[in-house]
């Protein structure tokens, strides 16, 4: 595969097609908002939390299909997860992004394995300028769960 | 088509290759590349003549104050202006319209007073007069655009009457490619109080401009959008405004004597220019309107016309690909917006530049006319004198690529 | 003596003659010549990466980018700021006083406010200040010297009180060399309302800058006066004070969104920042600070103050010669300013340069500190990393010629 | 002589050292003020006229010794001169300023021979970023002639 077709694999751009969990939430939750300020892609989060587990995400946004399918992985990802549980995806995420590129990125027992369709994104990391769209939505979920703690 | 590929051998960055692939630089609209002969005059000036200019008695100051006054002289004649001393240099378009803004509104522009823009200028041509319509009470009209995303004046005289001071127009669009109603409105504008300004960034690199016929008040552009350095551009005025037109810097230069509570100003255009100019800079921007003027400015235009036509051509046989902009080439630039699908121009943008063609993606400072769109976000290539029809070709294949890279049928 | 002639083959300009007579520069204070590092560096952006800055999504802007940030912060460290975000590129130190006293001056100042300022300020740290006051109703109020021609402080707690909002000081005058009074100002400004803010457009290029531990609130300088491009300065401030302060000049890129009346700034320092950068420039900014750095900013301050100490040592050999300066080169730098007999400092000026020696003459853009030392004009040598003690003995034959030719007996 | 003593010969130092007919006049007269911006050399200018004829003169300035000899020298030579006269003299000077190099400086024939002191000038031409210091009391006077011409 070319690191083209590597980064818009049929995954992302299912996302990016369909994005899941799009809205808002009714009800007490937490929301973040996320901009990238050099491309203009714009993300936003509800979060509905019970004790320290997430129970409904929401997500709006507009952007590239990086962005915006990271952020449809990413809600599909964390539903039903605790704090810590995704706090430790958000670090399993990060590394994955920076993992060199030397590194096999199929490997199965690399960091980021458990990220699921997640995996998919690494595809990114051959294109440096893109790596802050598929960081986005991370990002705004760092903001929105340390509110949602903050609340706890 | 006119053929200008020999030049191609005096940008030095075209060489250059990525994974193998030729640089296709369709970027030109945000900064233009720099031919040696310009390269190579500042960095003369650094090892020949480097001196602060003015002011200096011994030679080697002589000589650069010489090559900055020659540098203003060439810039001034290149846009047509009955004497150099119109010429204030400035930092680029931004701070030229700052200039004015701060400079000539907000002395003159009361409560209720209207400063006309319409509604394609650029984030430059836009955020000063905000700016200083806080400070004055002033009232920001705009003028929107027809079908075929000129600006449209049918409601003109509608909207200019007495409560107009200002108004502000881009000679070209940025995104669009559109050639701004400069004739019309400076001729709205004769008889009454408003003055016009030109925003001449996109103008003044990619058509003979000259300024006497032109009848503006005031006329902003940028070097680095016409084959000279970054961090210098020009405010050419009519003289009667820039004598009315106050310093929006103080500072050394721009004197002519300093008390401890009060200074009196140096004459235009030195009051403009405070503290050290851009010196190497002029320096490059004189070898960059020769190099333009050597050229010919017809020819320069001819030569995009032709390519932006061959573009438009080939853009119009590539599905779903929509043009933000005018069909026919007369009265626009090779500013190209467009996009493709549901492809996301940022998408677009990564996939040409993994075929080595660089354009660029976003709301090209100009968001109020992305909202009037009603696109988020646009893909643009635009063109300039070292660009080629085999370029071209290499653009719309890779578009295709885009096509098949994102599954559309 | 710290032996840097090595260096003096890295200057190209070094090498001109005039009339068959090696140049020797000693007019740094004005400008300072180039290292081919920096010159190469600023070609080689254009040759290799040019590309505007920002918003790009393509390979070479996104190098051009890094370029340009990289350089933010090799400029950044280079005067100890804790993050590379607290330094805004501006036109230069003027543009970057300016800057503060429209974006932060005009907004808080009011009637009755005070403005602290020296006698020995340079046009660039007075012309703004007196603008702000104008439109703002403050006063400006300024200490004076001693007879060392040092600020004299003994009025300073006469003088500071509650009104003063604003102490702006020189770090370096350029005309005495006299180092300002930064530690105390900011010690007196300390627990008060007042800022204070440093034009160090003489200090930074001559001595090591911590920010951190000098304890103002703004610094500004310039890069043509440190081996550096002309067309590029910066203003680095304390974060806090960035946050307060607005944006004098509005555009793009320094938004984070445009709407049709009303807009909302990027982040610092990029709201400070409208309008395409100074690119090339601030790469050369970067390159300036790194030839700085590996000579080590120490070893500039000895060489000057060793080159200092024996210039003035020559020229007290010279009948009828007036420095005006401290004499100690303790908290001094190497400008040194002079008059010699009834000699105008021009016809001083015209007699070197026929022996090849450019120095400046006239009231150096410090006319209130000329007022008040009485004196119309003054010769000024000045000194830098690549000048010799064979140079001032030069000077010293220069002027005695100068005496000759004169009749001085 | 060298270009330096040819440019500061005995007679200008003179005229730099004791200024002629300085001071201000009394009575009706025309005055005219010169600034050199680049320099900051200052020229003031006061003529005393009757009919077309220049009958006293009073200089004021300060400078550089070629800007105030210039002055003195010029302030002795029009003196009891009518305008026709002066404007000759003018013309003169500017034409001997701006003979080229090569000329023989000292030609009693060449133009500006009836120039008498002001002659002495004639080595500004080597140093030309000093010419405007010997040609700013002479706009001055140009100044000065056009406001008795319009009084007349
Ligand atoms: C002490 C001082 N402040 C400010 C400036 C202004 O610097 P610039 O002309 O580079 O803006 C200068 C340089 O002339 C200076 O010497
Ligand atoms: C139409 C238009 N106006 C103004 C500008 C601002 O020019 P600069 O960024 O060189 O100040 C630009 C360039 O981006 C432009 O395209």
């Amino acid at each position: 595969m070319s690191p083209l077709d590597e980064l818009y694999r049929e995954v992302i751009l299912d996302h990016y097609r369909n994005p899941r969990h799009r809205g808002s939430l009714n009800g007490p939750h937490v929301h973040a908002e996320g901009l990238n300020p050099s491309c203009g892609d714009e993300f936003a989060l509800d979060l509905s939390v019970e004790g320290d587990t997430i129970t409904d995400v929401a997500i709006q946004g507009q952007g590239c299909s990086i962005s915006q399918a990271s952020g449809s992985m990413m809600a599909d990802a964390i539903v039903g997860r605790n704090f810590d549980e995704v706090e430790d995806m958000i670090r399993k995420f990060r590394l994955m992004m920076t993992i060199d590129e030397g590194d096999n990125p199929v490997d199965p027992e690399r960091p980021g394995a458990v990220l699921g369709d997640l995996e998919a994104l690494q595809g990114v990391r051959k294109f440096p300028v893109r790596i802050k769209c598929a960081d986005l939505a991370w990002t705004t979920l760092t903001d929105a769960l340390a509110k949602a703690r903050a609340n706890a | 088509m006119t053929d200008l590929s020999a030049l191609r051998s005096d940008f030095p960055i075209l060489k250059r290759t990525f994974d193998g692939r030729e640089l296709v630089y369709l970027d030109s609209a945000a900064t233009t590349q720099k031919p040696v002969q310009v390269i190579e005059a500042v960095d003369a000036y650094y090892r020949e003549k480097n001196a602060n200019v003015h002011r200096g008695t011994y030679r080697l100051s002589a000589e650069a104050t010489d090559a900055f006054e020659q540098a203003r002289a060439k810039v001034a004649s290149f846009i047509g202006s009955p004497k150099s001393e119109q010429l204030v240099f400035t930092r680029g378009a931004t701070t030229a319209l700052n200039f004015v803004a701060y400079g000539w509104g907000l002395h003159r522009l009361r409560e209720g007073d209207r400063i006309l823009l319409t509604v394609m200028e650029h984030h430059s041509n836009i955020v000063p007069w905000q700016m200083v319509a806080k400070l004055t009470g002033a009232e920001l009209v705009y003028l929107g655009l027809d079908d075929d995303y000129r600006v449209d004046l049918t409601e003109l005289d509608r909207v200019f009457d007495e409560r107009v001071k200002i108004v502000a127009v881009s000679g070209m669009s940025n995104v669009t490619g559109a050639r701004g109603p400069v004739a019309e409105l400076v001729a709205a504008a004769d008889g009454t109080n408003a003055i016009v300004v030109v925003d001449g960034a996109q103008l003044v690199p990619h058509d003979r401009v000259d300024v006497a016929s032109m009848g503006a008040d005031f006329l902003a552009f940028s070097a680095h959008k016409m084959l000279g350095p970054t961090g210098i551009g020009a405010l050419w005025g009519k003289e009667e405004r820039l004598e009315e037109m106050e310093p929006t810097e103080g500072g050394g230069e721009m004197i002519s004597d300093v008390g401890l509570t009060e200074s009196r100003w140096a004459p235009v255009p030195h009051k403009f220019e405070a503290g050290t100019p851009p010196i190497a800079q002029a320096v490059g921007f004189g070898a960059a309107v020769d190099y333009l003027d050597k050229i010919g400015m017809d020819t320069v235009r001819d030569h995009e016309r032709e390519l932006t036509a061959y573009a438009l051509e080939r853009l119009a046989e590539i599905p779903d690909l929509r043009v933000y902009g005018p069909r026919d080439v007369e009265g626009r630039g090779g500013a190209v917006s467009f996009e493709l699908g549901d492809i996301h121009a940022h998408d677009i943008a990564t996939i040409l530049d993994d075929h080595g063609i660089a354009v660029r993606a976003g709301h090209h400072c100009a968001k109020p006319l992305m909202r009037h769109l009603h696109v988020p976000a646009t893909a643009r290539a635009s063109f300039y004198i070292y660009n080629t029809p085999a370029e071209v070709d290499r653009l719309a294949e890779a578009l295709l690529d885009a096509r098949r890279v994102f599954g559309l049928a």
